[in-house]
């Protein structure tokens, strides 16, 4: 098995603009993405997790994971999530290195 | 002194009413640190059948209604809407420490109207069988649209503005469209339609009718609950928002109630549609308005607009309003 | 002749039916970008309410019930469902670019039964009093269970010859199993032996009865916005699978209701049974079908079969086959 | 001998109740691996709205009831709260292969009250048409919040002297304010309010009492459902705790019933109340009781308590001690 | 405190099989997994997170992460994954390097 | 873009204490965390996805994740975390090495 390395970029922002972050992943030429519910306190107010009833629920996070074999790729995707939105919703970026099985995939 | 008097009186009854203890129920629950929590499906869940249920009655009525008397009511909700976000705007102008575009924000919110709230007082005039037009919650639209549009509208106009300082063009229709596509309204517009070209009658009589009282006594302790959570938030905004918030659901209502007295004498408006459409104008939107204006207005500052329409707006609205409106229109008519 | 304008008058009058009406809405929903969303928890607690209410009442009836009776009918809902199967299979082998799998798939959910369709046929035979056995709906797993069984079977052997050409076996009771232990399934079952065996009725009266009719309108809803959501999947594969959808469930109930008029005949089998039986035929499993088809015939493209039964099948049962084979039954009766 | 009878005859009557009916029914399903789950949203608006109803119910009696007539009662609620631990912990210091927490912690949960076995024999009173004083349900607290907090106290007391051996000291306030809240506590505490204090019969009446027999049917399946799932878990621990929830039910509940019998005498507590009294008694708290052991004794294995309770002690409270404690009431009073 | 290297493996498939796989993860010996519920969108098809009723519940998306103090229990975790359902599954997989606190307890 | 080098600590332990283990994250000075719902399997128990109505909720589980820029601090929070809770609680905790863009705000 032959291992190959790429790189998973993590965006954390606010549910309400999960479909902009998505379109803005798929204009980058992204293979796929995954996303998942979240809570958390960042520097900016706290988000409940889904559970309670939140009577203005698109404030919830949604932490947004994308696998690609390209750093440059990566680095679009975050820079171009931090231009559109960091400015005016809350949310972070970051990256990590991982191992795919195949990467032409991705 | 009577009139005062009266007041009083049915505010002490409404502090009776269960609609009025379920919502302060659940500001003392969240007060007291209390885990019980509604799970947000069933919060969805109700929001849904009590609008079907406003939009089902109103659509069946609807049928054999003049919908001519609807006009002059309906161009009002408009102007209403209009009117209280001019009017919130220049208030904030007015007042320090307000950033702008929160200040556009906040008086969007309290040109939109609450559903909480409306079905809040629709319960109430069932219970007094005080009669009104069967089309008065189609106004709800009418006056919580152009509210959301004008507000947003004007606040990127400003905020080009002050980038640029040329031609500003704001997708006018992208917000109607994002206004009616939200929950709230969708469901009002659909049992509207159903209840006006389907024969609803028996699902209305054996689960909508039924259901709505419970529902609503739900949705007002969970509306309880969100004020005193976001009591925080509106801490730590200026406190000009809580004062706005506290006084303006009055002085809308008042306004709407001018305007509806001069329907009633023009076109004949009946008194109970007068003070729906007092609370409606009273009543600052809670549920489908603070996502719209979210991604309308991005960088205002959330806590302050949903702090003081949810936490301050909507209990006011609710506690003071409703019985004001009812002895006010008891004593004009 | 009058039966074409009887069938047309009742078409016209189902559009009226709520029933069919949050059908329809659901898709114009969906079709405007509306953001109303039931939740998940209310959807699969509205599918354990409806199959419940329907298990224990018939349960409660089967009681008295002479079952020599059903035997008749119960056979011939199985061959019914196998016969469904064997004849979506050969149709499909001659149509062009279907993938051999997807075809069993496909077959195998339109021989299956669909407890949205179900539940809705259940509500106008009580709108329009008509009478039927007791025990029809317990009719239900006799033609669901063999049709997907059959449907898994067929496509495993077909897979395994294509892979060795040597001996096959496939685990039948694994499959039956799987569909027992399926969640609609479950929910039918468990009322029905609530119904035989408990006393149910203050329970039955005072709760599954009364919401019956409101929560089918809610699932009716999001049936309809399923169905719409899910027609793009259905767009990008072989248009062979609208085509079937759309004429199969007609002459599947057609078949049922050939059976029907023979166990009417022969066994006294009621009109209303007939009717009945025939809906459960035109019906494409849309709950628990899908779920135990994508593990029994995993090669199977989910696309293909659960569009064309979720887009076209279901509505096609409920906006036509309904009003066709309740028109029908009175003028063959 | 006729007691016996009459026991038996209301044991079968009993199994033939759709509550027992749903809560065995939730167990075979789950035993068969039958994928049907109801959703966490809809159990927790279930037991909201079950606790709801008979607060406020209660609340709404009181306002009329003699409160002194309640302090003898409440006493004894206490005192057997109490009781119950002391005996449990003894109890279990006498049983082999019991670690000591688990032993304070099981000890506890049985002291307390179970939300959904007060239920289910709410709705039997109501079938039987027996009657009892209003404040009855607001005995609950009485003798869940002592229970759980000596038991608590005391285990942390133990662990202090075991690791120290030298002064301790326990938070007894924070662990009563964690029982209050509890979400059941919560709940049943803000029904009473709003049934004393707001005028709440419309929406009880349109609402909370005709949803009470359907949901409860519903919570009966769901602790079925669990008690299967978590028979695993106790199978893991030492037998003697099953042994123990078997039992110790019927002897708390006796030992109620005497106490009762007392109150009986002296200020005129009505049979039902008795039998109210000895079924709080006798079963074991699952809904509220867990999460405040786990934080009050985070040592205890889970598995061991909650084991007990839910896979042994609830079924034995409904299926058993519910019928014997109203023969028993027939027989003595 | 002395960290040891480790192996995290991450499998994003559909909900349906997660039992399928938890199996495959045990009987290679791990000591545990973690699943999450999850939307995205990948080569077959767009799966939602569990917000909106989806009538065929099953096929939304979970993501299984392991932990193995042992390279080839990983290696062997997802070629048996891979080989028993990406042919009919959506699903992917990868491997991260992670820090442990206790290389015993994995 | 320039990314720095930073770590997350990743915490799954059960629900009923994440309140807890959140006050120590904020008290060992970090400046945000983000918070999963999660269901797994362990040396103690199997936890559900809180799919399915679990009488006992709050014994499900929680992943915490908390991104610091500052190696000790993360092996504070662990070490605390560790102490605290992982006797009575089943818990397990690791660290990943992730980039981010701006240390300035972690
Ligand atoms: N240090 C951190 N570690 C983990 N998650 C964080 C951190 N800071 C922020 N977040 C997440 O990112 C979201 C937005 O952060 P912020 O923009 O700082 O409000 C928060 O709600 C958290 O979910
Ligand atoms: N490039 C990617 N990055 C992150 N997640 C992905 C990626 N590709 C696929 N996925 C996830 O894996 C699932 C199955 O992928 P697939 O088999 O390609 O349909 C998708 O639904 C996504 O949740
Ligand atoms: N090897 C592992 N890989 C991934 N998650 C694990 C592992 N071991 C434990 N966990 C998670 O940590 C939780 C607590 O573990 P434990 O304390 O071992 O019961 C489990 O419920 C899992 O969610
Ligand atoms: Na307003
Ligand atoms: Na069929
Ligand atoms: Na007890």
């Amino acid at each position: 098995m032959t291992l190959h390395v790429a790189e998973k970029v993590v965006i954390i922002t606010e549910k309400i603009i999960a479909k902009g972050v998505c379109n803005i992943i798929e204009s980058c030429g992204a293979t796929g993405y995954t996303l998942f519910a979240a809570g958390g306190k960042g520097s900016r107010n706290n988000r409940s997790t889904a559970q309670r009833s939140s009577v203005v629920d698109d404030f919830a996070n949604v932490q947004i994971e994308i696998i690609v074999n390209n750093y440059s790729m990566a680095e679009e995707i975050m820079e171009k999530v931090r231009q559109t939105y960091f400015k005016n919703y809350s949310g972070i970026t970051y990256l990590e290195d991982i191992k795919i099985l195949r990467p032409e995939k991705f | 002194m009577d009139f005062l008097y009266d007041f009083l009186m049915r505010l002490l009854t409404q502090f009776q009413s269960p609609t009025l203890g379920f919502l302060i129920g659940g500001m003392l629950l969240a007060a007291m640190g209390s885990k019980l929590a509604i799970p947000d499906a069933i919060y969805k869940f109700i929001v849904f059948v009590l609008l079907m249920k406003i939009g089902i009655k109103g659509g069946m009525e609807i049928r054999d209604a003049n919908l001519a008397e609807m006009l002059l009511p309906a161009f009002f909700a408009m102007v209403i809407g209009v009117v209280i976000v001019l009017i919130g705007i220049f208030v904030f102008s007015l007042l320090p420490s307000i950033k702008k575009e929160d200040g556009y924000a906040t008086a969007g919110l309290f040109g939109a109207v609450s559903a909480s709230t409306f079905a809040a007082v629709m319960v109430v005039m069932e219970e007094e069988s005080i009669p009104y037009e069967a089309w008065v919650p189609a106004l709800y639209p009418f006056m919580d649209i152009p509210a959301l549009v004008l507000a947003i509208v004007l606040a990127n106009i400003y905020l080009k503005k002050q980038k640029e300082g040329n031609e500003t063009k704001v997708d006018v229709w992208g917000i109607v469209k994002d206004s009616l596509q939200g929950s709230a309204l969708s469901a009002l517009l659909l049992g509207l339609a159903l209840g006006l070209l389907t024969m609803p009658d028996r699902v209305f009589d054996s689960f909508y009718e039924p259901l709505f009282r419970g529902f609503l006594s739900i949705l007002m302790l969970i509306m309880g609950m969100e004020a005193y959570s976001r009591i925080n938030e509106l801490r730590r905004v200026a406190h000009w928002y809580a004062v706005y918030a506290f006084f303006s659901p009055i002085a809308h209502g008042l306004l709407a109630f001018g305007l509806g007295y001069i329907a009633h004498h023009t076109v004949g408006f009946s008194p109970g549609g007068v003070i729906l459409l007092s609370v409606m104008a009273a009543s600052s939107s809670d549920i489908s308005g603070p996502p719209t204006l979210r991604s309308g207005i991005p960088s205002a500052n959330p806590s302050a607009y949903i702090g003081a329409s949810t936490s301050v707006g909507t209990p006011v609205a609710i506690a003071i309003c409703i019985p004001l409106f009812i002895v006010l229109a008891q004593a004009v008519f």
